[in-house]
């Protein structure tokens, strides 16, 4: 027994409780992944209100008057729809921790990942304004940005999550990591809704 | 007079004990010894670097950003010679403008947040009764972070490329139209050094305050200081995201040629002013509200009672951290929005005195119902009632948008924001540094040189700054490097001038008091003033590990309202870096976890962060290299050590 | 501890002075002698290397209507003046010349109408439109209607044809 | 004892403050000195503002200063007095909130009799901002020329003036204290206020908006002169230039049209037609030179011509290099052009 009875104390033992951390917002770090999402949520947030203040200065919107192609941000779309699926699996199987689903589910979800990267650099291609041609075209190019950069330190941190999970063997803390992961890609989804409307439909429905 | 222990064992993984009768002496020794052996702090110079502990890291940055204090105030100094007389000739626009620049952008990014993130890292923890802070590497990683930005300003300071566009850096005059080189693009990247620090630390900080308090530290039992800290991270988390995306925007019109700012090609230069004063406005209320959480604090173990209206208390705290936001356009009064608007925005600026008074009525109520100790830090606190106050009002006559349209951008702001944030932060502060001194050195700073450097720099501050409202009146526009003779400003400047002179010898012996107190100054003992909270129930300074067993609170004054057989919590792992984490509402224990032991890669992480940030002011590709040694260095920093995996 | 803090700041800035601080100097005083008498070859355009200097070179270029031949760079009546091609000779001097004496074909002198310090500001913002002087020196865009690439994201042009070391 | 004593000093020098403070509301251009109708109606604003936060002030220190030295009673520890006390803070805090109600009330009148004139204007100006001077342009004298006056204002007594404000460069703001607040000239947009003077005189005006180096020397005169007044001088203002009345100016002007000079401004009547600085047309029956910096005699603009960047460093106007009889003959000129 560790602990001890001190002199004129009553204590509280809590030698009983689980360790290595707790799942959702009873451990410490959902909070922490929640406060970065908030915060990146305000920036996303920040830079939509710029679009829209942007967009009502002025009359023509995009000012070539060509809209940007739909095809490749709705296969984009499309796939991170799908993507949680695997991430769903992953987050499920790692409360209760389940070791192989965790792994494979992890690893569909990093195949995932850089397939949307890959898909990411063809939407690039696609659009129809370059960032220096106009206010429009800067706006455009900081809201893709922005979210490629969250869609990329995700994909890097699955790659490292996964590769921890198949080298070693997963504990509870690991377990954590890999569901506040999963969490982290729910919000990286979520925003894309919005990022794709305002990108490739503002431009059509405004 | 409060109800002893509420907290409620449900869970079934605690038992509550009776009493141990024990051989407690030599169990608590070898528990001790434990302890220190699992929660060292590293030696050597990778240790130095590798630090994760929440004291450390605290000094560090109270030290660190005390010192950019004393940069500041020497630039201070400067813009007040130069401006003394009239048509002086010391110092010339392109030099001034860098000064000035430099002199707010360090006192606001550089000094005010850090120093009150400084104070909420180190005692927040205490405060709490946790062994150290959620997320510790994070810790250290902001701490470096914060330290380089600083460094990379002082640099360019001293090789004539500092910013000269004002701290505000207002697009087109700081667009790459107005301002060619890199001066305007070192100013924005800061804020973006200083945000990753700043933003960090608020993470931390709410996740320390919402998961890792004393059991039995219910909603209503956490000191008003810390409650303040949790507002002040809140507003943090809300507000800087804003500056953020301004700065972006200015740094890629910038470096990449976008339009944000370009009206004539889409953008809008009046985006900026929005965006920046959305942050802006919070900004001055970050600073100020852990001030006002260190006046509870002080008012509460001078007066030798609970603080009338604790409720009160907390909800203006939160009123304020709300209000903050919905004020920003205040400071764009002139810019010709659209009349009902800004009548709005006055009724709201208006509205936010209400919580700040609520505050100074429940102080004063404190003070008349207990009985005042007239202590240096008691003296600070009542010496920034008088001028915050008067700060405060000067705030009001702001809010109404005719007399704004006189008085914006003139000496009668300058004067009310230094009573605001000089009174109402800085005042507090350096009442808080006497305060909570002996508990981070273990001595008392030199009680008389206190008393002196306070009434120099309370007549010095009253002098500088009392002037500058009728300077505003007379028509005294900022940021002016040099004024005629005939606009007859001369008098009052030079009057101002003496009064900084008194104002910086205040300072130099509150900074020379400092440096004797932490060698030679009476040792202080656990608890010197008889606080309430629980900070002044361990050690001074602090063991490693903060508490031997972190105690159990029973009432809002945690000490005050202990009882001769206060329960502590046993049961946590002295053989790793184990803490407790208990819930959100009412601080009961949830679940144990391990905290990471100290490691060299969170500073090289900030390292590499660095260099992109300012490898990203010459270069986008510094954006898409730089990113790869920050992956390699996050990656190390989240990388299990062995031991861990095996246990 | 903090002995070896102070080193490494002290480092850290002694490096940055080496990396050439000059360029955000900002020289208001000028060269105002009137003998604009220049040795081919010899002089060096003085705000070359001195973002300031460029960036009022930017200025003073569309404020005298050097855009009303050359357009942004592109050329139109004159010749295109970011491309590596220079007629006249791309070294300071010659650029110097070019401006203060005029060329045949339409180049009008300007020697007489603007004063030295601006047709080095100038000669100095023409050689940044190829983006021929250090990165932290070009300018970037300007806060008007867009018409090519900022000078600053340029792929640099080095003049061709122009006898080697005519930079130096 | 002690403290007492430091009340008694905490009074003196807020004593001492205030009556360092209250120098006097003169001055070329206070807040409190109005010389038309917005800033007549802001000043009794200010007034207001400053009564009501002064007895506040009072008020709350007198408190404070009651309860630190008041005597302390046995029953300060009762529940009784903590409600008193909560009592107390709750109907302070009620009457603040409606001195708050009050104030906005006050500000929102006063903020909507300023929105527009009582009646129709006189003239509009168009305040153009420029690093570092100002550009009055009246467009309404006549259909197709503007007449310009660069850092010089001038307005009828007792019209309301409309004032179009627009900005070539960076963000400025126009600001007349003595007839109303600021409006900030923010480069792609228009926006609109007024000023009426009504007590002649030359008010000084300022730009309130950083701009760069020499935010510190960008002011203007405005001149306050009756309708008749002002009648003529806006139709001399339309006329050409002077000629040069005897040999030297005549020298003045040939050095000046061959010279740098005119590459940058404009005199109107001789081949100098830029707009890059200022007009000179009638340069000589201007106050001052380079924007408010300098009164507008012989010897500044022998100082001002020979080194402007010691005048004003950083401007954009170069040291012209000319011999001193060609410079001499050039301010001979310039004198001329009243």
């Amino acid at each position: 027994m560790r602990q001890q009875a001190v002199a004129g104390h009553r204590s509280i033992d809590v030698s009983g409780l689980p360790d290595q951390g707790a799942f959702g917002p009873s451990g410490l770090i959902w909070w922490g992944t929640v406060g970065y999402m908030v915060i990146e949520g305000s920036m996303f947030v920040m830079t939509l209100i710029t679009y829209f203040y942007l967009r009502l200065k002025v009359d023509a919107w995009p000012p070539s008057l060509s809209n940007p192609d739909l095809f490749w941000g709705t296969v984009n779309l499309a796939l991170l729809l799908v993507s949680v699926i695997p991430n769903h699996i992953a987050k499920v199987a790692a409360e209760a921790g389940d070791p192989w689903r965790v792994r494979w589910s992890m690893l569909l979800c990093v195949v995932f990942g850089v397939v949307l990267l890959i898909i990411r650099w063809f939407e690039f291609g696609s659009l129809n304004a370059r960032w220096d041609d106009n206010a429009y075209g800067s706006m455009v190019w900081c809201l893709m940005v922005l979210h490629t950069m969250h869609l990329l330190t995700d994909v890097g941190d699955t790659t490292v999550l996964t590769a921890l999970a198949m080298s070693q063997p997963l504990d509870k803390r690991r377990y954590v990591d890999v569901s506040e992961n999963g969490l982290y890609w729910y919000f990286i989804v979520a925003w894309w809704v919005p990022v794709y409307l305002t990108v490739y439909f503002a431009p059509r429905w405004l | 007079m409060m109800p002893p222990l509420t907290f409620d064992p449900r869970r079934s993984g605690i038992h509550s004990r009776a009493r141990g009768n024990g051989p407690a002496a030599d169990g608590t020794a070898a528990e001790r010894a434990a302890l220190e052996k699992t929660w060292h702090v590293p030696e050597g110079i990778l240790g130095w670097f590798s630090v994760v502990d929440h004291r450390t890291i605290g000094r560090r940055y109270l030290v660190t950003a005390l010192g950019f204090f004393l940069v500041a105030g020497i630039l201070a100094v400067l813009m007040r010679l130069q401006l003394a007389v009239p048509d002086n000739q010391l110092i010339g626009p392109d030099r001034y403008n860098q000064i000035f620049t430099v002199h707010g952008t360090i006192m606001m990014f550089l000094f005010a947040v850090p120093v009150m993130e400084a104070m909420g890292i180190y005692l927040v923890p205490l405060m709490v009764g946790a062994r150290n802070i959620a997320f510790p590497r994070l810790n250290t990683f902001s701490y470096f972070v914060y330290l380089f930005g600083g460094l990379m300003l002082l640099i360019v300071l001293l090789l004539n490329s500092a910013p000269d566009v004002g701290w505000f850096s207002y697009p087109p005059l700081a667009g790459p139209d107005y301002t060619p080189g890199k001066r305007a693009d070192f100013w924005a990247q800061l804020i973006t050094f200083t945000e990753v620090a700043a933003l960090a630390v608020a993470v931390e900080i709410v996740a320390t305050v919402f998961k890792m308090r004393a059991p039995g530290m219910t909603l209503d039992r956490i000191p008003l200081f810390v409650w303040a800290m949790l507002v002040t991270a809140f507003m943090i988390i809300f507000a800087m995201p804003a500056v953020v995306t301004a700065s972006s925007f200015l740094l890629m019109d910038r470096l990449v040629g976008t339009h944000f700012y370009n009206p004539a090609e889409g953008g809008d230069a009046l985006l900026y002013q929005h965006l920046f004063w959305f942050f802006g406005h919070p900004e001055v209320y970050i600073i100020f509200v852990p001030a006002l959480g260190m006046v509870s604090s002080i008012v509460t173990t001078f007066t030798g009672r609970p603080i009338v209206g604790y409720t009160a208390m907390v909800l203006s705290l939160v009123a304020t951290g709300f209000l903050g936001f919905g004020l920003w356009v205040h400071h764009m009064f002139a810019t010709g929005l659209p009349q009902l608007g800004l009548t709005y925005f006055t009724a709201a600026s208006m509205t936010i005195a209400i919580p700040s008074g609520i505050q100074i009525f429940c102080w004063i109520a404190s003070i008349w119902r207990g009985t005042p100790r007239f202590t240096p830090p008691m003296l600070f606190v009542l010496g920034f009632i008088a001028i915050f106050v008067l700060g405060g009002l000067t705030g009001v006559t702001l809010a109404s948008v005719p007399f704004n349209l006189q008085v914006h951008d003139t000496y009668y702001v300058v004067a009310h924001f230094h009573y605001v944030l000089l009174g109402g932060a800085v005042f507090p502060l350096v009442g808080g540094i006497h305060y909570w001194f002996p508990k981070i050195t273990g001595r008392l700073m030199d009680e008389g040189l206190a008393r002196l450097s306070f009434w120099l720099l309370f007549i010095g501050f009253n002098i500088t700054f009392f002037p500058m409202h009728q300077l505003g009146l007379m028509g005294m526009p900022r940021r002016v490097y040099t004024y005629p003779a005939a606009s007859g400003w001369g008098p009052l400047n030079l009057l101002s001038t003496l009064g900084a002179g008194l104002l910086a010898i205040g300072g130099l012996l509150f900074v020379w008091n400092l440096a004797r107190s932490v060698r030679s100054g009476a040792v202080a003992g656990d608890d010197p003033w008889g606080g309430d909270t629980l900070e002044w129930g361990t050690s001074s300074p602090p063991p490693v590990y903060n508490f031997l067993h972190p105690p159990v609170v029973e009432g809002p004054n945690a000490l005050w309202d202990r009882s001769a057989d206060a329960p502590v919590v046993t049961g946590l792992r002295t053989d790793c870096r184990e803490v407790l984490i208990t819930d959100v509402v009412d601080a009961t224990p949830n679940n144990r976890y391990e905290f990471p032991e100290p490691s060299i890669w969170p500073f090289l992480a900030a390292v590499a962060t660095s260099a992109m940030f300012v490898g990203s002011i010459f270069t986008a590709w510094a954006v898409p290299i730089g990113i790869v040694p920050i992956a390699i260095a996050v990656t190390g920093w989240f990388w299990p050590k062995r031991k861990e995996a095996a246990a | 501890m903090i002995g070896r803090r102070y080193r490494f700041i002290l480092v850290a800035v002694v490096a940055a002075l080496l990396g050439g601080c000059e360029r955000e100097a900002r020289s208001f005083k000028g060269r105002t002698s009137a003998n604009a008498s220049k040795e081919p070859g010899v002089s060096r355009n003085p705000y070359a290397g001195n973002a300031w200097g460029v960036g009022q070179g930017k200025r003073l270029y569309t404020l005298y209507n050097c855009v009303g031949c050359h357009a942004n760079g592109g050329g139109g009546m004159g010749p295109a003046l970011m491309d590596d091609r220079w007629i006249y000779g791309s070294d300071d001097a010659s650029v110097f010349e070019t401006i203060a004496r005029g060329r045949p074909n339409g180049m009008p002198a300007f020697g007489s109408r603007i004063t030295e310090s601006q047709i080095w500001m100038l000669a100095a913002y023409v050689e940044s439109m190829s983006g021929r002087l250090p990165m932290d020196v070009l300018p970037s865009r300007a806060d008007h209607m867009r018409y090519s690439t900022p000078e600053n994201s340029r792929r640099a042009r080095p003049p061709q044809g122009a006898p080697k070391g005519a930079d130096e | 004892m002690g403290r007492r004593r430091a009340l008694w000093a905490c009074c003196a020098v807020m004593a001492a403050a205030a009556s360092a403070a209250s120098a006097g509301c003169a001055g070329p251009h206070h807040v409190f000195d109005p010389a038309g109708g917005p800033a007549r109606d802001i000043a009794a604003l200010g007034r207001l503002l400053f009564a009501v936060c002064t007895v506040i002030y009072l008020l709350v220190i007198a408190v404070l200063a009651w309860a630190l030295v008041r005597r302390r009673t046995e029953a300060d520890g009762s529940v009784e007095t903590g409600r008193r006390l909560t009592r107390a803070i709750a109907a302070a805090t009620i009457a603040s909130t409606m001195t708050i109600v009050g104030l906005t009330a006050a500000s929102a009148v006063t903020g909507h009799g300023l929105t527009s004139p009582m009646g129709p204007a006189a003239i509009t100006v168009d305040v153009v901002g420029h690093q570092w001077w100002w550009d009055f342009q009246f467009r309404d004298v006549s259909p197709d020329e503007f007449v310009s006056s660069p850092n010089e204002l001038h307005v009828p007594l007792g019209q309301p003036v409309m004032i179009k404000t627009m900005s070539r460069d960076v963000i400025h703001s126009f600001w007349v204290p003595n007839l109303h607040g600021k409006r900030d000239l923010i480069p792609g947009q228009v926006t609109n206020t007024w000023i009426q003077a009504d007590r002649p005189g030359v008010y000084r005006g300022l730009c309130a908006e950083f701009c760069g180096h020499e935010h510190a020397k960008m002011a203007f005169e405005v001149v306050v002169e009756t309708p008749q007044k002002f009648k003529a001088w806006i139709d001399h203002q339309r006329e050409s230039a002077s000629e040069p009345a005897d040999y030297q100016e005549r020298r003045g002007r040939d050095v000046f049209l061959g010279s740098p000079c005119a590459t940058c401004h404009t005199i109107r009547g001789t081949t100098a037609a830029s707009r890059v600085g200022p007009d000179l047309t009638h340069v000589g029956s201007r106050m001052t030179l380079a924007a408010g910096t300098l009164p507008n005699t012989r010897p500044h603009l022998a100082t001002w011509l020979g080194d402007p960047q010691s005048v004003k460093p950083g401007t954009l106007m170069p040291a012209v290099p000319m011999s001193d009889a060609d410079r001499g003959a050039v301010i001979a000129y310039l004198r001329r052009l009243q």
